[in-house]
């Protein structure tokens, strides 16, 4: 343009050539805190290594424990390998029906983690779309949501989840509510924590919403619809991140304890949780390994993610630093 | 202060008017009540009998003025599974859940709140940093976790505690209390320090980040400026105003503290209202449900009124209504 | 630009009995218990003036006279709660209703105090300053949008390469220049600047200022300019509203008004501003503090602190009157007491 | 320039330092100044010029990681930057008080203004609570709260912004300081109440005769309160010496360029003097003169050599110009 203007900024100003978008995130502050951070790193590695075996696991997994075929009543309660009565074929052992308690193991955190992830995906679309209509809208719509979200915050989830749990029972038949369990438990647990979502939302979409940049937005003439979409929701998604990973650790506790608690996945086919309730009754008898192992992933996976939800946490809020 | 009350009390009304309703058309849409309380070869008419008895053929509005009188009268009907009265099931099991859930408050707020102070104070020292660990160590296990694995180390391994029960209880009037005699007091130990980890991790990690929060302001600062003690800084003015939130969130945790105890009580056999209801949930008993509802959201209402109640005794610019004065001169 | 035939007298902007109330009323139960009435923050209470094109008409008061809510209600982000803003002689109403503020609204765009603010930190500087020309529709084509950010960029005296940048790189002043492109770009010919430069420090202050007045000059654009700093409205203005409690006490041109303030409190005003020649003149110390909007004083909302105030302040609001040119409500004035 | 002896503080080769770990940024670097008993310094910049780490430091309230890399504070021939915490705890508010930029945010809203001042007064004056609450009054009465036997037991939210200010100044004098810092005390505040606050500041000083610095971005409340003046550019101190003759005849380009970019009353121009560009971001500052890729008179030697203050009439200033004898200035104006 010919009539370049004469106020230019200084050459001290210009700031260093554009990074590309992986130089970016490498450099990035919420990245670099991950690098200087040896636990975070050892609990991505773990959570990383879990979810790896979880996906894989029926090429992962020495045997098919739900094969009916290959499980033999005869292998029923071996230690682990290692002890005196171990076999060599079953690394940490069996459980009461001689299922290779490794691989149930594997199989059980699949289960446990699809739980948690689909609980918290629900959650979370139900809890943001609310929270960010709440927030930009407000009046009438903000007072309902905020006050039904206030309710069932101030009513504990596992206490939710057992009542729609029960509900369930009772609407649907045993078999139906048997092949639908894992919905079961992802809606009971995902109602559990949509208001957590809404509430933070809402309250950053308050102070987005009036920020100059979204008025800026509206005097050029861009829709609500298109205001909260494209400007406020990539703006109010960091602690978002932070409250789905925190609470994809409280929705695989929540599995583990309603299954524990008898309400949950069958025995059938088992979650960490159901497992522990069955070895449980084997503890007294000595059979320590059937409830510890799965125990044991249980609270490694879950201290993994919230050591991640911990560090993000932080990471996220510049105050902390 | 009346009109904050007021509205307070009507919202208070107006959760329990919603919760009624949930617990109402739990009655209506889950299983047929009829199916429950007849024997399996009564005629047609018996059963229609009955139900106009129960009044099941009243309009549904009806109904449920029938079923919120009844409720706010204690009265929540017969439990499909016990047969017997529901508010008599529950009252007796109300002591055993009392005294584990208030006992696991105390331990939790005793060793919390001064830890969580602690951490935040100290927020680089090594004493902080390991406590801090080791409470998201915590809150990674699950309750239920926690108790198996007391129960397996102190009552399996070591043979110290029981590993399930009540112990001896001795009756005072309609109370049974554990606290009169040895092994019931050997028996609540487990029991009361798995549900009260978990709360004290919480209560601890919430006070030290409120702690942060507030000594970060700028009247913290000043006050710093000022040259007072550290003490007073810390403790005065930190601490009173870290009060709000954990005002709020503690109250909001006894609540939980009775969910919780489903679990522990599970755990441990413990026969309290959670097990009560727990055994309600997997054979469907919609009586006991209804009425375990109901009364976990009046026990939350209560809650939410004391701590409401108590933010006009921390926070002046609750109380006093005049604004702000312009001071002319 | 559009050509349509304007007589050249008629105001771009006019502003009549302009008034807009915010409800802050205590909730219901508040008020029945306490037997409180219904309050009103009355931050604009009635005010009249009219912008012609070409000029720069600035707004200056203390903080929450109201001369930010009434910028946000011309580029209609509140809607009025009476009166009528006109744009071109066209009544126009808030940004999402009315279809004569849809028609209108293109011509006018808006400049933000927060320059860290005013910029979504998520996207590229090129997709900021190409929002107005997408919504709008002006350019189709992402080569041409992008040439013509490109242009946007430098005029406003940064480098099109700077276009693939995020907003945290630049400073306070470079943001406040983005935020200029973005509003050039929807070719407006009439700016709305809510407190511009009074983030910014006075050295960038001065850039900016200068880059404004330079793109008034090439592009013919009207400013309505909002501030609180006397000096800085001095330097930009040609005519200057001095707001009180959501009414404009005194409008005038700008060499008018600083030369002979007649409303008390613009000469209040004026005395109170810190003296950087140190002539060493003797400042007579300004008394008391404005009042809350909630409840003004009655009458005329400054007689509190006015030297001047006899009893009839205290009960009748001022009217405005026109002298020379200069519009004044204030009895002292109109009885001759003072002037 | 005064010499140690008389000099109420003293700061010497302060170097402030923010470990980060794209490397140190050296926030404050080498400055030294007095300031006299009495007398008002004020110390002023664009943010970021470190002028509020100064006085952060000078009171022992720098928050981590910074941290004083390198220099001495000297208040009453006494060191204390490096004293311990108690220490320096007991001379803050006592011998040095603080005034912040904010009232709103400067007082804890859980406590009465009575309880504030009372317990600050007790910090550090040996009184019982009768005297204590006697002295807060006086303090009230004196700072020019009207009514200060009804106000002082009223909560913080109970004042307007200006009339916290002056509570907040109150609680500062609280044990008769013999220095206050300052920080941005009227930035917060609407014009006409600017005036009030720098009054009332100028006359308490007068009668106390307390020293005070005061940090500002605003060049009018430097020359209306102000007997010298310290003008800061990117950690260091560009020029120092009386207001008059920094406003009136800068020396150090930077200066002289602020000075033409404020619009004046009175003084009509089309277009401001401007400085281009903008101050470097600490990681960015160039060698040599921090001021020299925006400098008008730029040398090749001002890239290279750090220009050290020399005094200049009665000023000192930290610019290649004005070195060595006044003659050759003179040459080259």
């Amino acid at each position: 343009m010919a009539e370049q203007a004469t106020a230019g900024p200084g050459p001290n100003e210009r700031p260093a050539p554009p990074q590309t978008t992986l130089q970016r995130i490498w450099d990035s502050d919420v990245f670099y805190s991950f690098r200087s951070s040896k636990v975070t790193m050892v609990a991505a590695a773990v959570t990383a290594v879990i979810f790896f075996m979880a996906i894989f696991a029926p090429w992962v997994a020495p045997h098919q424990p739900f094969d009916v075929a290959t499980v033999d009543l005869m292998d029923a309660e071996l230690p682990p390998s290692w002890e005196a009565e171990g076999d060599p074929r079953f690394l940490i052992g069996t459980d009461n029906l001689g299922r290779d308690l490794w691989s149930t193991i594997l199989y059980g955190t699949r289960i446990s983690l699809t739980v948690g992830f689909l609980s918290v995906i629900f959650g979370l679309l139900v809890g943001v779309g609310l929270g960010l209509v709440s927030g930009y809208v407000g009046g009438y719509v903000d007072a309902f949501i905020m006050r039904v979200a206030e309710i069932q915050l101030s009513i504990p989830g596992i206490l939710i989840a057992l009542l729609l749990a029960g509900i369930l029972r009772g609407v649907l038949s045993a078999e139906a509510y048997n092949d639908a369990v894992v919905w079961v438990l992802v809606l009971t647990i995902g109602t559990s924590i949509w208001p957590q979502f809404a509430r933070t939302v809402r309250g950053s979409t308050l102070v987005e919403r009036n920020k100059e940049y979204v008025l800026a937005a509206r005097v050029i003439g861009l829709s609500r619809f298109s205001i909260m979409l494209r400007h406020v929701l990539p703006n109010v998604m960091g602690p978002v991140l932070v409250i789905a990973t925190i609470n994809l650790a409280i929705a695989i506790l929540s599995e583990a304890t309603l299954s524990f608690l008898g309400v949950g996945v069958p025995p059938t086919e088992p979650s960490l949780g159901t497992l522990i309730n069955e070895g449980q009754n084997y503890l007294f008898s000595g059979l320590w390994w059937i409830t510890i192992f799965p125990g044991a992933v249980l609270a490694i996976l879950v201290l993994a993610v919230n050591l991640l939800g911990d560090w993000l946490r932080d990471a996220l809020n510049p105050k902390l630093r | 202060m009346i009109a904050f009350l007021v509205r307070r009390l009507l919202q208070a009304i107006a959760v329990m008017a919603v919760v009624a309703l949930c617990a109402f058309f739990m009655f209506q849409f889950v299983g047929d009540p009829v199916n429950q309380m007849v024997a399996e070869d009564a005629t047609a008419e018996d059963r229609e009998y009955l139900r106009e008895q129960l009044g099941l053929n009243d309009p549904i509005p009806v109904q449920f003025a029938n079923f919120a009188l009844n409720a706010a009268r204690g009265n929540y009907g017969v439990s499909y599974q016990h047969k017997r009265p529901v508010s008599a099931l529950i009252l007796e099991r109300m002591p055993a859940t009392l005294e584990l859930a208030v006992t696991a408050a105390i331990m939790a707020a005793l060793l919390g709140v001064p830890m969580g102070v602690y951490t935040g104070l100290r927020r680089h020292g090594f004493m902080s940093k390991l406590v801090m660990t080791l409470s998201l160590i915590g809150i990674s296990l699950p309750t239920f976790l926690i108790g198996i694995l007391l129960i397996y180390l102190f009552a399996v391994i070591l043979g110290w505690l029981p590993s399930f029960g009540r112990g001896d209880v001795i009756k005072m009037g309609a109370w049974e209390s554990n606290f009169l005699s040895v092994s019931g007091l050997k028996s609540i130990i487990l029991p009361a320090n798995t549900l009260a980890l978990f709360q004290m991790t919480f209560i601890m990690r919430l006070i030290r980040s409120e702690m942060l929060e507030v000594l970060r302001t700028d009247f913290i600062k000043f006050a710093r400026a000022r040259g007072l003690p550290n003490r007073a800084i810390n403790y005065g003015h930190a601490l009173k105003n870290t009060l709000v939130p954990v005002i709020t969130i503690i109250g909001l945790q006894l609540g939980s503290l009775i969910a919780f105890a489903i679990i522990t009580e599970t755990v441990f056999q413990w026969p309290g209202m959670g097990q009560l209801f727990l055994q309600a949930v997997q054979v469907v008993d919609i009586p006991i449900m209804s009425a375990y509802l109901i009364l976990i959201a009046f026990f939350f209402v209560v809650i939410n009124l004391i701590v409401d109640m108590l933010y006009y005794v921390v926070d002046p610019r609750l109380r006093v209504d005049q604004p702000a004065g312009g001071g002319h001169g | 630009m559009n050509s349509t035939a304007h007589n050249d007298a008629e105001p771009l902007v006019s502003v009549d009995g302009l008034v807009r109330h915010f409800d802050v009323s205590a909730p219901f139960l508040n008020r029945l218990f306490e037997r409180l009435d219904r309050s009103y923050v009355k931050a604009v209470d009635g005010i009249d003036f009219e912008i012609g094109r070409g000029e720069t008409f600035s707004l200056v008061g203390e903080s929450g006279c109201g001369k930010s809510t009434v910028a946000r209600l011309i580029v209609g982000l509140y809607q009025p709660s009476a009166g009528s803003i006109r744009y071109e002689g066209v009544e126009i109403g808030p940004v999402e209703a009315a279809a004569d503020r849809k028609r209108m609204q293109p011509h006018m765009q808006m400049i933000f105090q927060d320059p860290y603010a005013s910029l979504n930190p998520r996207w590229r500087v090129a997709d900021i300053v190409a929002e107005p020309i997408r919504v709008r529709g002006l350019l189709q084509g992402k080569p041409e949008i992008l040439s013509r950010v490109g242009d946007l960029l430098s005029q406003v005296g940064l480098s099109p390469a700077d276009g693939d940048r995020y907003p945290h790189e630049f400073s306070g002043g470079q943001r406040q220049r983005i935020s200029i492109a973005r509003a050039l770009a929807g070719e407006p010919e009439f700016l709305v600047c809510d407190e511009p430069t009074s983030a910014l420090d006075v050295s960038v202050q001065a850039q900016i200022l200068n880059l404004m007045k330079e793109l008034q000059d090439r592009l013919g654009l009207t400013y309505l300019f909002i501030s609180h700093d006397l000096a800085v409205v001095y330097h930009v203005s040609t005519k200057v509203g001095v707001m009180y409690l959501g009414r404009l006490v005194e409008w005038a041109d700008t060499k008018t008004l600083f030369e002979n303030p007649r409303h008390p409190y613009t000469r209040m005003l004026l005395d109170a501003i810190p003296d950087l020649e140190m002539s060493g003149r003797q400042r007579i110390p300004v008394a008391g503090e404005v009042p809350s909007p909630i409840n003004p004083p009655s009458g005329c909302a400054f007689h509190p602190r006015c030297p001047h105030a006899e009893e009839r302040c205290r009960t009748e609001a001022p009217e405005a009157r026109v002298y020379d040119g200069v519009h004044v409500s204030c009895h002292a004035v109109a009885d001759g007491r003072i002037g | 320039m005064q010499g140690d002896s008389q000099a109420l503080l003293s700061v010497r080769n302060l170097r402030i330092e923010f470990p980060t770990r794209r490397g140190t940024l050296v926030a404050v670097d080498d400055i030294s100044f007095d300031i006299s008993p009495g007398e008002i310094l004020g110390v002023v910049g664009e943010s970021g010029a470190g002028k509020s780490l100064t006085g952060a430091a000078i009171i022992g309230l720098l928050e981590p990681p910074g941290r004083i890399a390198q220099g001495e504070i000297i208040l009453e021939g006494e060191r204390i930057d490096n004293l311990p915490y108690e220490a320096i705890r007991r001379i803050r508010g006592r011998r040095i008080g603080a005034i912040f930029q904010d009232p709103l945010t400067s007082l804890n809203p859980l406590y009465s203004v009575s309880r504030q001042l009372t317990e600050t007064i007790q910090t550090h004056l040996p009184m019982n609570d009768k005297q204590a609450r006697d002295r807060a009054l006086e303090l009230l009465d004196e700072v020019g709260i009207p009514g200060a036997e009804e106000r002082i037991d009223h909560y913080p939210h109970q004042f307007s912004g200006g009339m916290r200010q002056r509570v907040v100044i109150a609680l500062a004098l609280c044990a008769e300081p013999r220095l206050i810092i300052a920080d941005e005390p009227t930035t917060a505040l609407d014009v006409s109440i600017q005036a009030q606050i720098i009054s009332l500041l100028k006359r308490l000083c007068k009668d106390h005769g307390t020293a005070v610095m005061l940090v500002t971005h605003d060049m009018g409340v430097i020359a209306e309160a102000a007997d010298r003046v310290a003008v800061m550019y990117s950690g260091r101190i560009a020029e120092i010496g009386p207001v008059q003759e920094v406003v009136r005849a800068a020396k150090h380009p930077y200066t002289h360029g602020l000075m033409g970019s404020i619009p004046h009353i009175g003084h009509h121009v089309d277009q401001l003097t401007q400085i281009e560009g903008s101050m470097p971001r600490l990681q960015e500052i160039p060698p040599g003169c921090p001021f020299n890729p925006r400098c008008e008179d730029v040398t090749d030697r001002c890239r290279v050599e750090r220009p050290n203050l020399q005094p200049a009439e009665h000023s000192e200033v930290a610019c290649h110009l004005f070195d060595g004898q006044t003659a050759e200035v003179q040459v080259n104006e």
